[in-house]
């Protein structure tokens, strides 16, 4: 047996993967397992956005905070799964205008470099926006791959010594007293009910975390809320287009590849698993994007998706209200020693999230290691399958 | 509104020889054949094995051959199918992992041997900068659209599926492979760089095998244009043999 | 990949064949079938068609045009099969062989029926 | 027959009839290949008849009145068919493959294919008509 602590992370989605990127550069053994494709959970279905905090600096600065730092962080560790082609807050209206200064001085209090652009330049940049708009600003918004994003960080975990099991999903966990010991799994390649002996379990599996805590008798607070949103065949804006207010349904028009995606409604589900629309919202959304931008009334309708984001049940507000940030949560405390759950937060602050929960981690396990994904860029998405 | 479709899909496991199952489901109208496979997964047999992330043609992972043809089920609406019944088949030419999965590591070595990385080079001149929209794409304009900063190329596997050559020859370097060198090759002026790009597809199993059926091109469904490429590089090839015949 | 530096001409010269082939089968079909009285020629009439040596240098031009083309097309063919090098060593090698031979035997019906046919030429000469 | 059974593995090239997923691009294919193996096949029987040549008279004139015979013409209408097809769809893949018409591929295997039909039944009508 070895000497080093293995770890399993449950869910390789962008929080499972940069967690096990973080604790394999950490030195720790680590084992993702997934029950099925990478990101095939809420990283793979959101708008894709590489967020600046724009879209939270006034209504949830200490998620706006995050983001910008993270922001900056991913676009020096994988630059090969973004678009960084920026964002543009436009205001449509007489109220957004008016919110301009205070978006203005959110951007300034999150340290988001934010630069108001005349609107006829805004118009020469990207003529397909509304051309009433009243007000633009710049931020530094951008695009990742989802698929992409999860693959670099679990390829990198993988040269480090990590290994990625998909197919494989998590059916009980196995206690010794009150200390989680490991986890049982069922491989899907192989039909086959296996155990596997860990140290530490870490529950990284998002909108899915309340359902996978609940396996080890423990809670966390986690709602799983949907959110629609709606594919167009072309590609019209060269930035991200969003509406300069508080964030509300159907106001983000993200680029990306040759689609446009608009986001995004809110809703809560009771069930994260196949999720049904509701048509009413398509078509609420796609108005409120025609707004933005009056030619995605042209464009093809490529798909619908939704999904269930994870959101951290902190107050009985209103699902939009609920703070975008993130949390980690030991369950020793609960009479689950041994396993940890990092939910909430998006694929932007992955990195942030990993660096928290494998901090605790550490500290459960006793190892003095500090965090050195900061500064380690990724290798190719592509040796994920090496 | 909703409908019920049948899905006839391929299953098959380690130890299970591959064989049809028949599933129904009730989907929306507007739904695409992805969200039907994942109905079936979710209401019907939570052991099938698909891959999926995205859901709009951009990561690659969900394509299947649906009636015999290669398909992204993201962007497929099932309205094209009008009800009838859907065969799901894993894409040809690929060892089976499971069911809908196939094995993609020797299809991303290929595409890695190229160092072809999906960001396109002009990401750092494009900030500023008016846009045009062309409207539809040819293979001309597809590889330079001012304002998509990735490659069309989603890594889906699709052409590979779709070609004969690959059928036969499982060591062919495959049309995704190969398109990926010639945006390799768009991108560079080094010599040295692109007398290696064209050796890699050089080669009895490289841009030889393929004997113009023009599959990767149809089935693509991203307008990467490969077997264009293909025949671009054999061109650029042939140039290269007769430089070199001549000493040069 | 073996021969990297060479595998393109297969290609190449698979090409060039071809078109050549596309003139030199036109020009055969046309002077076997379309042009001799009956559509086919009798022994008489093969004899006099190759006492042409113009006809005769056509005729092995396309018998060595046509061989490399078929011989580097069955090559092609079983290469698409997925075989091993090894195998792929054994297919070149026999296409080879069977290319050398199908043109040798080619010319020696050429040189025998001309052979005969001038003989045959001595000797019904008065 | 279920080509994705592992077993089959070494007959990959079966799929290639599939005929599900047969366009115009894998008919071209497989229409030269079809071609291909039946000329090759031609040429070899070609030269042995040609043999008899060597033989003299006796063994030729005999064979010429059979090839004479309308049955013997018919097959000759396929090799025939055989030669335009095959000998047309190479033509767009030399061209092609040297960077030639690759934009308008389709409409040229399509044209070349009329061009073929169109020769074919001229041909035709000659080899019958004598």
């Amino acid at each position: 047996m070895s000497l080093i602590p293995h770890v399993i992370v449950i869910g390789a989605g962008s929080t499972g993967s940069a967690t096990a990127h973080d604790l394999a550069l950490r030195g720790l053994r680590v084992t993702v397992l997934e029950r099925g494709e990478i990101a095939s959970g809420t990283t793979g279905r959101n708008h894709c956005l590489l967020h600046s905090g724009g879209r939270y600096c006034v209504n949830d600065k200490e998620g706006a905070i995050e983001c910008i730092r993270e922001n900056l962080i991913l676009r020096r560790i994988m630059p090969h799964a973004l678009e960084l082609n920026d964002g543009l807050f436009v205001a449509v209206s007489d109220e957004d205008l008016a919110f301009k200064e205070t978006f203005l001085a959110g951007c300034a209090e999150c340290h988001i470099p934010a630069r108001e652009i005349p609107v006829r330049q805004a118009l020469e940049i990207e003529p397909f926006v509304n051309p009433d708009i009243r007000a633009a600003v710049q931020v530094p918004d951008g695009v990742f791959e989802p698929w992409r994003f999860c693959a670099s960080f679990l390829a990198t975990a993988i040269k480090n010594g990590a290994a990625v099991r998909n197919f494989t999903e998590v059916k009980d966990f196995i206690f010794q007293g009150h200390t989680v010991t490991g986890v049982t799994v069922l491989d899907h390649r192989t039909g086959e009910t296996e155990t596997l002996g860990a140290d530490m379990v870490v529950n990284a599996t998002g909108a899915w975390a309340g359902i996978i805590a609940a396996m080890a008798e423990v809670d966390v607070p986690v709602v799983p809320t949907a959110g629609v949103m709606v594919t167009i065949g072309e590609r019209f804006n060269n930035m991200v287009i969003n509406r300069m207010h508080l964030p509300h349904d159907g106001d983000i028009v993200v680029p990306i590849r040759n689609t446009s995606i608009i986001g995004t409604t809110s809703w809560r589900v009771t069930s994260p698993d196949a999720i049904e629309i509701p048509r009413e919202q398509i078509d609420s959304m796609r108005q409120a994007g025609e707004l933005l931008m009056p030619i995605l009334k042209a464009g093809r309708q490529r798909g619908i998706m939704a999904v269930a984001r994870p959101l951290i049940s902190k107050a009985n507000a209103d699902a939009r209200a609920f703070s975008r940030t993130f949390e980690a949560y030991n369950h020793r405390s609960q009479g689950a020693a041994g396993l940890v759950t990092i939910s909430g937060g998006k694929t932007t602050t992955a990195r942030g999230m990993a660096e928290k929960v494998s901090d605790i981690v550490c500290g459960e396990l006793g190892i003095d290691a500090p965090c050195k994904t900061r500064t380690t860029p990724l290798v190719s998405y592509r040796e994920f399958y090496n | 509104m909703s409908i019920t479709l049948t899905l006839r899909i391929l299953r098959s496991r380690r130890d299970v020889m591959p064989h049809y199952e028949t599933f129904e489901v009730s989907v929306s109208d507007a739904a695409n054949v992805l969200d039907a496979i994942e109905q079936v997964w979710a209401h019907r047999d939570r052991k099938l094995m698909f891959r999926h992330a995205c859901h709009h043609a951009s990561c690659g992972t969900c394509a299947v051959r649906i009636n015999g043809r290669e398909k992204l089920p993201c962007i497929v609406p099932v309205a094209d199918y009008s009800g009838k019944p859907l065969t799901i088949e894993p894409l040809r030419n690929f060892d089976i992992v499971g069911d809908l999965v196939v094995d993609m590591a020797k299809f991303f070595q290929n595409q890695q041997a190229s160092d072809f990385v999906i960001t396109r080079p002009t990401e750092n001149e494009l900030v500023g900068k008016p846009i045009a929209y062309t409207g539809g794409m040819d293979p001309e304009s597809a590889s330079t659209i001012p304002f998509n900063r990735f490659e069309n190329c989603v890594e889906c596997g699709i052409c590979l599926s779709a070609c004969p050559t690959m059928a036969g020859d499982h060591k062919f370097f495959g049309p995704a492979g190969l398109a990926a060198i010639k945006r390799q090759l768009d991108k560079t002026t080094d010599p040295v760089e692109r007398k290696r790009l064209l050796e890699l597809a050089d080669g009895e199993h490289g841009v030889w095998r393929c004997h113009s059926a023009w599959e990767c091109t149809e089935a693509c469904p991203q307008q990467v244009f490969p077997a264009e490429s293909i025949m671009a590089l054999r061109k650029e090839i042939t140039k290269k043999h007769f430089r070199e015949l001549f000493g040069k | 990949m073996q021969n990297r530096k060479r595998s393109g001409w297969g290609w190449f010269w698979q090409s060039v064949t071809g078109v050549a082939l596309i003139g030199l089968l036109g020009l055969h079909m046309v002077a076997h079938h379309f042009v001799a009285a009956g559509g086919l020629r009798d022994y008489q009439q093969v004899i006099e068609y190759l006492s042409n040596p113009l006809i005769v240098v056509t005729e092995i031009a396309f018998l060595i045009v046509v061989t490399i083309h078929a011989m580097l097309g069955v090559r092609a063919l079983l290469f698409d099969l997925g075989l091993t090098a090894r195998a792929e060593r054994m297919v070149t090698a026999l296409v080879i062989g069977v290319g050398a031979l199908t043109i040798l035997f080619g010319f020696w019906l050429t040189y025998t029926v001309t052979m005969q046919g001038s003989m045959l030429t001595a000797l019904l000469a008065p | 027959m279920n080509l994705y059974r592992p077993d089959l593995k070494r007959f990959r090239f079966l799929r290639w009839f599939d005929f599900r997923s047969w366009r115009l691009g894998m008919i071209a294919y497989i229409l030269n290949r079809v071609t291909a193996i039946g000329l090759v096949l031609y040429l070899y029987i070609h030269l042995a008849v040609l043999t008899m040549l060597a033989q003299g008279p006796s063994s030729w004139d005999p064979f010429i009145r059979i090839a004479r015979a309308p049955w013997f013409l018919a097959l000759d209408v396929l090799l025939l068919a055989g030669m335009l097809i095959h000998g047309l769809n190479g033509l767009r893949i030399a061209l092609t493959g040297f960077g030639i018409g690759v934009r308008g591929q389709k409409p040229l295997f399509v044209a070349l294919m009329i061009v073929a039909a169109v020769a074919l039944i001229a041909g035709a009508l000659k080899i019958f008509a004598g």
